[in-house]
């Protein structure tokens, strides 16, 4: 059976050695003294000094601590942890990527600003918008950035629209972004079936209505079908309608969010572009406009002429810039090399297999996991552990924790909160059938297995069920807080 | 597709279609209007051929800065951060499986903290300039006042971008202007904007200008209970007081230098740090300390009731994806150069930069230093003709040239800001004097 | 406790899925069909069929379950297993490395050739020698290429030597290079004191002598301090001294084979230069020689002339070659930018903290595991079992599986033969004092362990401890050999 | 060095130098005559410029083959030959420990025996040639004969290392000729010296001019008691019979096309297969598959009793580090290639050299392919002027061109063998055809 591996917990401070880097130019330092304004040099610095072999092996056996998809099956719902393909990998590190200052004068980063031109362009392509900034470092920065968008072109008809409508299945980060902006959220209940309220939406509605944000298929998997609807309302209320976009990778080239009348759009590039998740970033979130709202997009824009491309400064509605610079430009390197990649058919071939595999995976679980609502799913579904609970005393936490100890990580759990336990998986298409048997094999067994055995687990993770209640009770975020705590509490401290 | 036949026949469909029949006929596209997919080796050829239309810093002398630098970054760093199981991995949710990215978060904080001297640091923000956003409303959450002083002395971008986070929570941003002749804060016209209902206050050591500011270390002594924030490049902490030691409540800053590349300016890494008093008033992601269910020492992420997916539209910020494999560089980084590493990396830049100022301060025609101030790694020269013409002059010899000032600071139409680090030789130099001779 | 990670183990013929690999220019194939004679064409090929995802996770996977230097101390006798730094991998990686045909016209290579003209000038720097050949792909090689060379010298001199002494205390590979090359292999004794028996020596050597194989410190560590009447005495008898360089790591800067009156080098650049050994290979066994040896080289040789350089293939009296071209280059490349990072002072600094590091360890681990013979080692150094096997029934094998489970790598075991239940251990100089100190802490442990415990170690390894007698019985080293071997046992075969 | 002066006291010493009191005075040398350390940032520059000086194949077409190939590497074999795990471990002398070498080696075994028809392979030897020379030896073991007849058309190198490998042990290596139309082998003059004494036969498919023998598949029948050796590019096996399918003993080859980088010819791998009944005759390292004590499927390093370590001198070789990581890559390649994959990129290199073949056959003063047969990825083509000359001027243009035969094969003075792979695009081929115009 899966085990992780278990090294020595001792923190990279704790060790003790002397490094061997060296910083060119250091003899020149020799009789160099006055550097600083009086009393502005340091006095200590207590970092630890170790050989590059003891860093490297620290940081190699802690990552052998980590579960990561080129471990294994990672279906956390809402995440698409994808397999992320090497060469991506190998492009973002060129010199000519890796090595470029973000002041350059444009005529010496002619082929950095090509990329970024044509990548807005396959982005616009994919999502049925006209126009792409590729600037917002994740998905929440992208929802942030558009709802400044929002707020910006509402501002400029001077229509003192300061709502934004969310449905209660939403991710907490759109509520949280149009807060940050400077809205009121007003959140709305789902439906019956899982799905946008018509009714609701109805009455949340109105003249003060900024945006509806929503994603489509919504947070259960399912395609909102009466999506046409939903954008009838919002638009003659004269709101924007704001598309999520983590769950793109159900749907290109089958439908787009243009298609579907949506207004704004941001992507997870490290969702459904495979770009690497990083260990929680950096990730990349551009957002894609309708026409009407391109002035107000962040400058510089990238503009082609003569075949020459340029940053254009010269926008008056712009809302200015979210970030400094043009994006998490390896990131987009990453994200354009798989487009170039996959191509117009294996962007949509990715779609098709993502849902089939969802779909065969819901089917493969069904028999002890049940999940609501209608059928057929998009990309990703969520299934109910609430008879688990009932009848052996298991919680979807503890399905979770238990996966741990068969080698896959966790689905996202107790997410949506409207389903009663709930584990939210999501495949992707990465993945194979076999893959997905054996993990159904795991799901069943664990819903047979000892309760108490399941509820202990992880048994064969590098540590037991971690304590998240006394972290959050002392709060210790650095080597230095344990120090001084540590020093308080013993007597002679 | 293999095996698409036999799962669907298990679903009782016969094809793909199927799975999109609750896609509304209406808002059906037809496939993607994109080139057809080309294989590995060619997307390789593709991209690199793409990519050598651009001038490289490895490959010439680089002289920007501001915010970004071209310091060397070990290659046991690359090793670490390109380990399959830090950056194929996402947030550490399942701390049981994740203690690997924990530990480095946690040791990343760790080594922030002693850097800003502030005990208590986030896993990370986007960048510099929305960390400075998120300082501004966080100095609001904890004084409740809405002004918001910032030095007139910034970069464009990030002035744009914190108005863009002070426009939503309603936050007033007022600049202070700079001494003409030192680069340093004007402290006559920062008093006189330092009124009461002041939230923050926003110093940077070294600031825009590269010029070690004196008055840093008296600010909290002369505005006690307005919030300090301290913007620090984290390479200069290495030689320069800690924030911390001078009374910061908040400190931001760039962590780029830290053993990233420059990437045309992303990835970056939003350094913030602030006193553990003000923990829960903090934004983002932080790794907190425990133990498992057998008192094993364990890492966890805490605190998240400040966050998005729990607090929704209450919370403390919106950020969830953040730039942790950043983070992790910094600490393997850090650790590689050690306490000494530092030290001396801090001092070579400043004396590298030294060196360069002097070199065309020999030049009759510029005017090096601008300001007569000590400098970190970078200063401000006056050329003689616009900044811009020198750099498409220098791109012809193969060099790149330095910052442009007046699209930052408009006064400073024809001042360059210049950079120098640990990676730039004598011969750079050199070839950079040589150059800017036949500037008249 | 440290505790190794285990994964699947299926093969990776056992795994189901299909690749995704596009060979370019497949789309040309259509209608090409006539390739081949007839009758040599294919019929069956049964290679699995997997997507880059599996492939990746199968490895990824695999190689937690494999001890490497990354991980931790690995103190290998006789193997220099120091750590390698990453920037060497980084060179030897670049395009301009990896992308050089070896059949290239010079004018196209000058870089790759200077690099090893300049890497050959500091190998003879550091051996003492006057000239160096890259060429062998490892130390074995390495040895086969000087008695070769050995060989060709003698015939010049139209002498019939035909023998090769090698003391019984050399690696295995001495004796076996020399029969290789053709030479009768006869066998010394090691004296009392565990070095070269000097009245055994002028025993064996004489008219037919064609060379004596030593290394330098010996197998146990120990300098043999009378090499200078080694020397004499073989050349006296017309025979050459040939260096076994595996310990050059021990004496850089302090002596050398020259200093010592060797006529051939051999050198471990995957030992003492720091390049990965790569779980066995590659390595690089470049061989040095004195002036009188220069002659029979291989070809070609790099010579410089006016700033340029060439393959020299017109040396009348060369053995020809070892191997296809100029060796294992991208080694090479590792070993001459480790050269470059260290210099003359960091050479011989890291032979003295080698040395330093042996001999305190050695000096920590006394208690338990005592060291005949004399005192001061060179850089390992090799202890006995004896007592423990005798008091508690644990022996050498015994200790070093037990090893495993803390985390260490075990030294090399019952090696060399004339110490009774020998480890020889070699720490290295890239280890800390405080890893010398824990590992020390762990064998005084383990010394005092249950020694059941001890015996059925490892625990905490990825498998209990292997069958070797069972896998040599079996011979089973293909997976087509296991199927057909399952299908004759299985009553339906 | 830290500690340095704590651990010599421990060991009752003053100084280093105490450390080296064992050496005699006379043979103690002063430190080396080398240049000072360099930082590590200076030597990623100084190797970087020097290799500067190199063209190479990724930037600028290469029609180099004789046994060398350009061919692509994807990305993920990097990533996974590049983990620390697998790099930085040595031979797998603890496999409870080593697991992960064992059983990436033991499937590389695995790909090789299915890819040449025989059961039992090593994990590796350092090139086809010394494994040649390996397989003279064996034959020799075999059979106790020393007759080994091998083709006059063979690198150069390939016969100098197999006449150092059979000097040793006595073997008489003997060249049989080549049809001078068809580029195959002569089976009378190989009839003629097939004498009695002989122990084994070479052939390579494709041979050394890239032609694919039609003779191979009868060589067993027409010499049933004399060992066979065959010398295969594996590639070329994913169209080709196996070598075992058609009476080979033992099967050798040259495993850098299977996803490793040329590096200028090394490192390579030896390729080794024989019948399983030969296998306790053969050379190198073997990974066998076996059990824990808890009865757990394992691997381990196996009949080691052949090898040096044992028996000394009576060894069947002397190898001992091998080319292993090489092994875990064409592990890695042939499983993202997969069947499928081989299949095809063996055809489209036959395909692609055809193409080739063909174009340069329309320029006049060339005489495309110089023998007329089934070629895999190269052809011989006769060249107006001396092949040496010819590649001056592709250099020039910024071409690497053709191997010039006579070095190899002495009668062929005016040839060069020219190499297609998946890699050659049309363009490549274009702009050769256009540089060759212009040689009269
Ligand atoms: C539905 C949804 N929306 C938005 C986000 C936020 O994206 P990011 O993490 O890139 O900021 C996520 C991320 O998990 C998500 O799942
Ligand atoms: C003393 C000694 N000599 C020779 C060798 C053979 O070197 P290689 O393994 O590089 O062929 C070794 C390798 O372990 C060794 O330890």
């Amino acid at each position: 059976m899966y085990r992780q591996a278990k090294h020595d917990r001792r923190l990279i401070m704790e060790k003790d050695g002397s490094s061997d880097f060296d910083v060119p130019f250091s003899d020149d330092l020799q009789g160099l003294e006055d550097f600083a304004p009086a009393g502005m040099l340091r006095e200590s610095l207590d970092l630890p000094s170790l050989p590059e072999r003891e860093v490297v092996k620290h940081y190699v056996n802690l990552s052998q601590m980590n579960f990561s998809v080129d471990n294994g099956l990672y279906p956390l719902g809402s995440c698409t942890m994808k397999f992320n393909p090497k060469y991506a990998d190998v492009l973002a590190s060129l010199p000519t990527v890796a090595g470029l200052h973000p002041y350059q004068d444009e005529d010496s980063v002619q082929g950095a600003l090509r990329l970024l031109h044509d990548l807005e362009l396959a982005l616009c392509e994919v999502s049925g918008m006209d126009a792409v900034t590729l600037q917002p470092a994740a998905g929440a920065h992208g929802e942030f950035t558009g709802m400044l968008l929002a707020k910006a072109y509402h501002a400029k008809s001077q229509e003192p629209r300061t709502q934004v409508v969310v449905p209660d299945s939403a991710h907490g980060t759109n509520p949280s972004s149009a807060a940050m902006a400077g809205f009121e959220v007003i959140e709305i209940p789902s439906g019956e079936d899982g799905c946008v309220d018509l009714e609701a939406l109805r009455a949340a509605v109105g003249e003060r209505t900024a945006a509806l944000m929503i994603t489509n298929p919504n947070t259960l998997g399912i395609f909102e079908s009466q999506i046409r609807e939903i954008a009838k309302v919002v638009h003659e209320a004269g709101a924007l309608l704001y598309y999520d976009g983590a769950n793109l990778n159900a749907v290109m080239g089958r439908t787009s969010p243009g298609a579907m009348d949506f207004d704004i759009v941001h992507f997870n590039l490290h969702k459904t572009f495979a770009t690497p998740h990083g260990g929680g970033g950096p990730g990349a979130g551009p957002v894609g406009v309708r026409e009407r709202l391109v002035p107000f997009l962040p400058v510089p824009r990238i503009v082609q002429r003569e075949g020459r491309y340029r940053l254009d400064y010269d926008r008056p509605d712009s809302i200015g810039t979210v970030r400094s610079f043009y994006g998490n430009f390896a990131v987009l390197v990453r994200a354009y090399s798989y487009i170039l990649r996959k191509g117009a058919d294996g962007l949509q071939e990715a779609s098709e297999r993502a849902v089939l595999n969802s779909n065969y995976l819901k089917r493969r679980l069904a028999p002890s996991y049940p999940a609501k609502y209608k059928e057929l799913r998009k990309h990703e579904f969520v299934v109910s552990c609430k008879r688990l609970k009932e009848e052996r005393g298991v919680r979807a936490l503890d399905v979770g924790k238990r996966l741990l100890d068969y080698g896959y990580h966790a689905p996202t759990i107790y997410f949506p909160a409207l389903v009663e336990e709930a584990l939210m998986i999501e495949p992707t298409e990465t993945e194979t059938r076999e893959t997905l048997d054996q993990f159904a094999e795991a799901m069943l067994r664990i819903a047979g297995e000892d309760p108490e055995l399941v509820r202990s687990a992880p048994h064969n993770a590098s540590v037991r069920r971690v304590d998240e209640v006394f972290a959050a009770k002392e709060a210790i975020l650095s080597y230095r807080a344990f120090k001084r705590r540590a020093a308080k509490s013993s007597p002679k401290g | 597709m293999k095996h698409a036949a036999e799962m669907l026949s298990e679903l009782g469909l016969s094809s793909v279609d199927q799975l999109f029949e609750d896609v509304p006929r209406e808002v059906r596209t037809n496939g993607l209007r994109l080139p057809r997919g080309m294989s590995e080796a060619e997307v390789l050829r593709h991209v690199r051929s793409m990519m050598a239309q651009n001038l490289c810093a490895d490959d010439h002398p680089c002289f920007l800065g501001a915010g970004i630098y071209n310091h060397f970054v070990p290659s046991a760093v690359r090793t670490i951060v390109s380990r399959s199981e830090f950056i194929t991995s996402y947030t550490p949710y399942q701390p049981e499986v994740s203690q690997g990215m924990l530990q480095a978060l946690f040791e990343y904080q760790s080594y922030i903290a002693e850097l800003t001297g502030l005990d208590a640091v986030n896993s990370s923000n986007y960048d510099a300039s929305t960390a400075l956003g998120e300082a501004a409303s966080m100095c609001m959450r904890l004084n409740e006042r809405k002004r918001f002083l910032v030095p007139e002395a910034m970069s464009w971008e990030r002035k744009s971008v914190l108005r863009n986070y002070a426009a939503g929570p309603g936050i007033e941003v007022v600049e202070y202007s700079y001494d003409p002749y030192t680069g340093e804060l004007d402290l006559e016209d920062l008093r006189s904007k330092a009124t009461p209902g002041t939230s923050g206050i926003y110093v940077e050591v070294p600031n825009f200008l590269g010029v070690i500011d004196s008055h840093a270390p008296m600010l909290k002594q002369e505005f006690p209970d307005v919030a300090l924030v301290v913007g620090a490049n984290p390479v200069s902490l290495g030689a320069l007081k800690a924030p911390g030691d001078y009374g910061a409540d908040i400190c931001i800053g760039e962590g780029q230098p830290l053993g990233m590349p420059m990437s045309f300016g992303g990835p970056l890494l939003g350094l913030f740090a602030c006193r553990q008093e003000h923990v829960r008033k903090m934004p983002g992601r932080v790794i907190g300390m425990t133990r498992d269910a057998e008192g094993e020492k364990a890492y966890c992420m805490t605190l998240q009731t400040r966050e998005q997916h729990i607090r929704r539209s209450k919370a403390t910020s919106n950020i969830c994806t953040n730039e942790a494999l950043m983070a992790v560089a910094a600490a393997a980084y850090l650790s590689i150069l050690g306490k000494e590493g530092l030290e001396t990396l801090a001092k070579v830049n400043m004396a590298r930069a030294l060196k360069l100022q002097k070199l065309i301060g020999q030049l009759e025609e510029f005017d090096s230093p601008a300001f007569d101030a000590y400098h970190f790694n970078e200063f401000a020269v006056r050329t003689p003709v616009r900044p811009e013409k020198i750099n498409k002059l220098l791109i012809k010899k193969g060099i790149i040239g330095g910052l442009p000032l007046h699209g930052h600071i408009r006064q400073l139409e024809d001042h360059m800001l210049l950079c120098a680090t640990e990676l730039t030789s004598d011969e750079d130099m050199e070839r950079l004097v040589e150059a800017l001779r036949e500037v008249q």
